[in-house]
């Protein structure tokens, strides 16, 4: 019987980095212990209990091993993201967690691609590579320079940074999409890490899927209990639970999820597009 | 060696997905059913859309958890599109879910029983009920009422289910109507079961399901004196509850002649025999997926057979009802 | 600091022994006393002397224990004798328990405050109450009236407690007579424990314990087919039935404002807070001595301190109710 | 945390040995794992299910954990034993336990006095002392010959018997009290062991105290849950519970039981004087 993690830990933000204008990444101390040692690309349950309750699931942006430490990074788009973007260092927060199955790493040369703020769980996953000695190129994308994350730290973990911007503020001119497939002209890589808007996502699968390059995704969806039971994150048409099964799924088993760049759910279960 | 018939309806072993756990999408459903499961019931749903209670909508306390998600569906019109893509009919067809859980050795290729779908439906009046039954009763075997749920808002489920008067009329209005077998799905949180029961089946229940989320119970964070749940309390599921469902099963089955649905707490073949011997002619399996993944139904209907060989059981029939004998 | 009242009567500590845990004999509770309780209450007793069922009586489920013992007890007037062997006033006084588990360098020659005694009584009639009552009130600091107990025969425990009416009349009959406080023991078997409570509130009671043994439940094994307990259900009791205690005293609390004793699988000092939070004013413990024994009580009493320093609590007082603040 | 053993056993009766007119020894396949390996002076809790339903704490008489077997000795006292009487070989029992403390080894020289049926739990201690190399002298005392339990095995351990009847049928004619005095005039022990009917302890107490030799005593009351938590089986005036601080207690101990000898308490409380 597995032992589910899912008593909440009330935890201090230690510190808050203001990544961008609408990017923030809050640290907070975290106990390295069996299975609540963070895998990159694994999530946690951050509940909000100061202003509005409410709880979300966040990509670990961070895993810290030697100060015990992780980092959430967090891109204010909604109620729940500005409640949060309004705490200050000594607030509290309560996490589980963490869930989800994390990237596996095969091969040593890597190709991280990571759009907006789906650079988190990317970040964490280059931090391990590169640790391990692994070659790592990343593409990292958005719309313009200043919302780049993690230039410096990804820079100093060793990894050739190709970054690209919509407004050609920095780097390449251009989309992800553009950006991996002048990569791939001229180099070969053993697996690729992907995680961004799932439009992006889709389009890289093709990509990506045409160079036979084993790929790795990182899969959001409405999420209640991360428990495996409620149902909510149940993909078609596999019926996975992106809180178990996933959130990161290889390019088979992706091939498997129809609604894979179509739509998702939300809370009610009503379809969405993208 | 392990059919077992309710109302008529023949299920190929005794273990149903149960109300509320992996049951908003066809796709997690025929999961479910491929994983071994002889029927799912569907998330309850009702005739409008219902987003249900903010997170936190769930906790794990001692012995399971507490859930107040509150009913959340896309409402009837949209739910439809998922009835209809549960595989009922299995001859030779399956599902491949590769290494992420189904035995497909076990699926693939074979003679497979049709499988059971039983749509989980709620509302706050005899009419809303009736209204749903009538948008879905063509596309599945069986409805199971929802007039227990411990967290529903606005007069749906426990508020109808801890009134005899109430669950009488709801259940008649739904069997008036139906072309399938009504099932009426009750709560352990009243002062006497067997009324309430016997209510549901003079209204015309063909079969019940007991019992759904005990309590309600609350948790609250030690650190802040914040109850957890958004809804403050939720029903309690898991393990721990067994105790008690057994009990109403028991004491329902000495009482109520209409077939029973054992659910609260499984998570073995041992909890499966004791339903049976209560007095369930099936079980719903729910929270335990949280612990084992949908290959709790293929392990437990392996577990079960060997069980019943080893205690020279022939069939299902045999054992329900066990423990009235002395 | 860790002073609570109930009633006008002061508690060293909101730790007290709860009703039918190692309550039978003066002996016992004065061990139990020994180990940091605050007070205790007795096993419940009756006008006449009573054998209970016969065992098994007590087995073991999920998450703790249900237990159908039967209110087994010597009757009124022997027990008075063990009554009178409480040692309520404790100036300098104590007993020596060696290396079998009282920590004795806390007591032995210390001012110690004065402990609580609190005799559970129950019958089948308000004039049975009354009589016990009558008998015991000059002997006790308190008296509980056990209208709650899910196994009880003829009349007594839970068949009172179920119905808001017999509470009245019962606490009714237990208050005009009694020179001491009057407690009452609720059930949470009931659609609304609320009712239940206020019913119990109009007729004088001056405090509320919630709550007795969840369910009843009952544990069938799998090899007979054979309901263990002799009674084939009883109670249930133990850590996973505090969800649900905890929310019938976070309910009662908002709708009764006579003090409440939270009760009901409290194994540590989390579980205390969490009763406080919800608005006990003192909690009882029972089944968690199974797995600690007596200690339990000084454990918790030492955690409890250190928690209210850490998170800057002065008083008992400034943590009940904590979590209804929004 | 304490785990408690609370889970029954529906064993099959393997073997039924008539000790005596009136005493029978059951003997059951017992798992011998963890906390489930008995100590001497342990006892189980027997549930009959079969006929008259009904469970009493029995003492371990043997402790084969070579074969994987234990057994329990009856006499026919009343419904209960007499229903296990007429169970035959195949017949099934619920068992669960071990309970309680058992017998502490202290020393190489050793008394074991066991009264009738009171000598299961000493054989018991017996064959684990000889086994040890310890120097056992028993003192073995019932009614008349028929009675004396166990004298085979017990010769067979290495332990010296010294029997006593109170008919004179077999060895000394009197009681266990007369017997040890005599012994006691000759040899000195490091410890004694002793278990038989509650008045011939209490004498058999004086008797030690007396010569100031360490003695553990096997006690019994009426039992209900057997987990510690009941009360039922609560002594004056220490209030100790005989299924979790008992059954065996040191003279030490026993001193403080001021209910030892005296009384006991039936069912429902009520004080029997012995």
């Amino acid at each position: 019987m597995n032992k589910i993690i899912n008593d909440y830990r009330i935890l201090e933000i230690k510190e808050i980095i203001s990544e961008t204008d609408t990017i923030k990444t809050f640290i907070f101390d975290w106990e390295m212990e069996g299975n609540r040692i963070p895998k990159p690309g694994q999530f946690v349950m951050v509940w909000s209990f100061l202003r509005k309750k409410d709880e979300k699931p966040m990509s670990i942006s961070k895993i810290d091993e030697n100060n015990n430490q992780i980092a959430i990074t967090l891109k204010n788009v909604g109620e729940f993201t500005n409640d949060l973007h309004n705490l200050t260092v000594g607030d509290k927060l309560g996490i589980r967690g963490p869930y989800g199955n994390g990237f596996e790493m095969e091969g040593d040369n890597i190709l991280a691609i990571g759009g907006g703020v789906g650079m988190a769980p990317i970040s964490c996953f280059v931090d391990q590579a590169t640790d391990n000695g692994s070659n790592v190129d990343i593409v990292s994308a958005s719309v313009t320079k200043n919302e780049l994350l993690f230039l410096d730290r990804m820079k100093n973990s060793g990894a050739n940074i190709f970054t690209c911007t919509d407004d050609g503020t920095c780097g390449f001119e251009g989309f992800a999409t553009h950006r991996t497939i002048d990569l791939l002209e001229s180099r070969s890589y053993d697996m690729a890490v992907v995680c961004g808007p799932e439009i992006m996502m889709k389009e890289i699968f093709n990509i990506l899927e045409a160079k036979q390059i084993p790929a790795q995704y990182s899969m959001e969806r409405y999420m209640k209990c991360a428990m495996g039971v409620c149902g909510q994150c149940c993909v078609d048409n596999t019926g996975w639970r992106i809180c178990v099964e996933g959130p990161i799924f290889s390019t088979e088993d992706l091939k498997k999820i129809t609604e894979f760049g179509k739509y998702h759910r939300d809370a009610s279960g009503i379809k969405e597009t993208f | 060696m392990l059919k077992t018939r309710i109302s008529g309806i023949e299920f190929e072993n005794p273990l149903i997905l149960a109300a509320g756990i992996m049951g908003s999408t066809a796709a997690s459903m025929n999961w479910i059913l491929d994983s071994g499961a002889s029927g799912v019931v569907t998330k309850s749903f009702s005739k409008e859309p219902n987003k249900g209670y903010k997170n936190p909508t769930t906790v794990e306390v001692e012995g399971g958890i507490i859930n107040a998600i509150g009913l959340s569906n896309p409402g009837v019109s949209n739910f439809k599109n998922e009835l209809k893509l549960i595989k009922r009919n299995r001859k030779g067809t399956t599902q491949e879910n590769g290494d992420k859980g189904i035995d497909s050795k076990i699926a693939i290729g074979k003679e497979i029983s049709d499988k059971i779908a039983i749509a989980s439906v709620y509302g706050s009046t005899p009419e809303e009920f009736a209204d749903v039954v009538l948008e879905v009763h063509d596309l599945v075997d069986m409805i199971e009422l929802n007039i227990s749920c411990p967290h529903a808002m606005g007069g749906c489920g426990a508020a109808i289910g801890q009134d005899p008067n109430l669950t009488y009329e709801v259940v008649k209005a739904a069997k008036k109507l139906s072309h399938v077998p009504i099932i009426a799905k009750l709560t352990p949180n009243v002062t006497d079961i067997v009324e309430i029961a016997n209510s549901a089946k003079n209204a015309g229940a063909d079969a019940l399901t007991l019992i759904n989320s005990l309590g309600p119970g609350m948790k609250i964070e030690i650190n802040t004196g914040i109850p957890i749940l958004s809804n403050k309390f939720g029903g309690m599921s898991g393990p721990a509850i067994k105790p008690i469902a057994v009990k109403c099963v028991f004491d329902v089955y000495e009482s109520c002649d209409i077939p029973i649905i054992g659910v609260g707490g499984i998570r073995d073949y041992k909890d499966v025999v004791e339903f049976l011997y209560a007095g369930s002619s099936a079980v719903e399996i729910g929270t335990s997926i949280m612990y084992e993944g949908p290959k709790i139904f293929s392990n437990i209907n392996n577990e079960l057979k060997n069980f019943m060989v080893e205690n020279n059981f022939n069939s299902i029939d045999e054992i329900i009802g066990f423990a009235h004998k002395d």
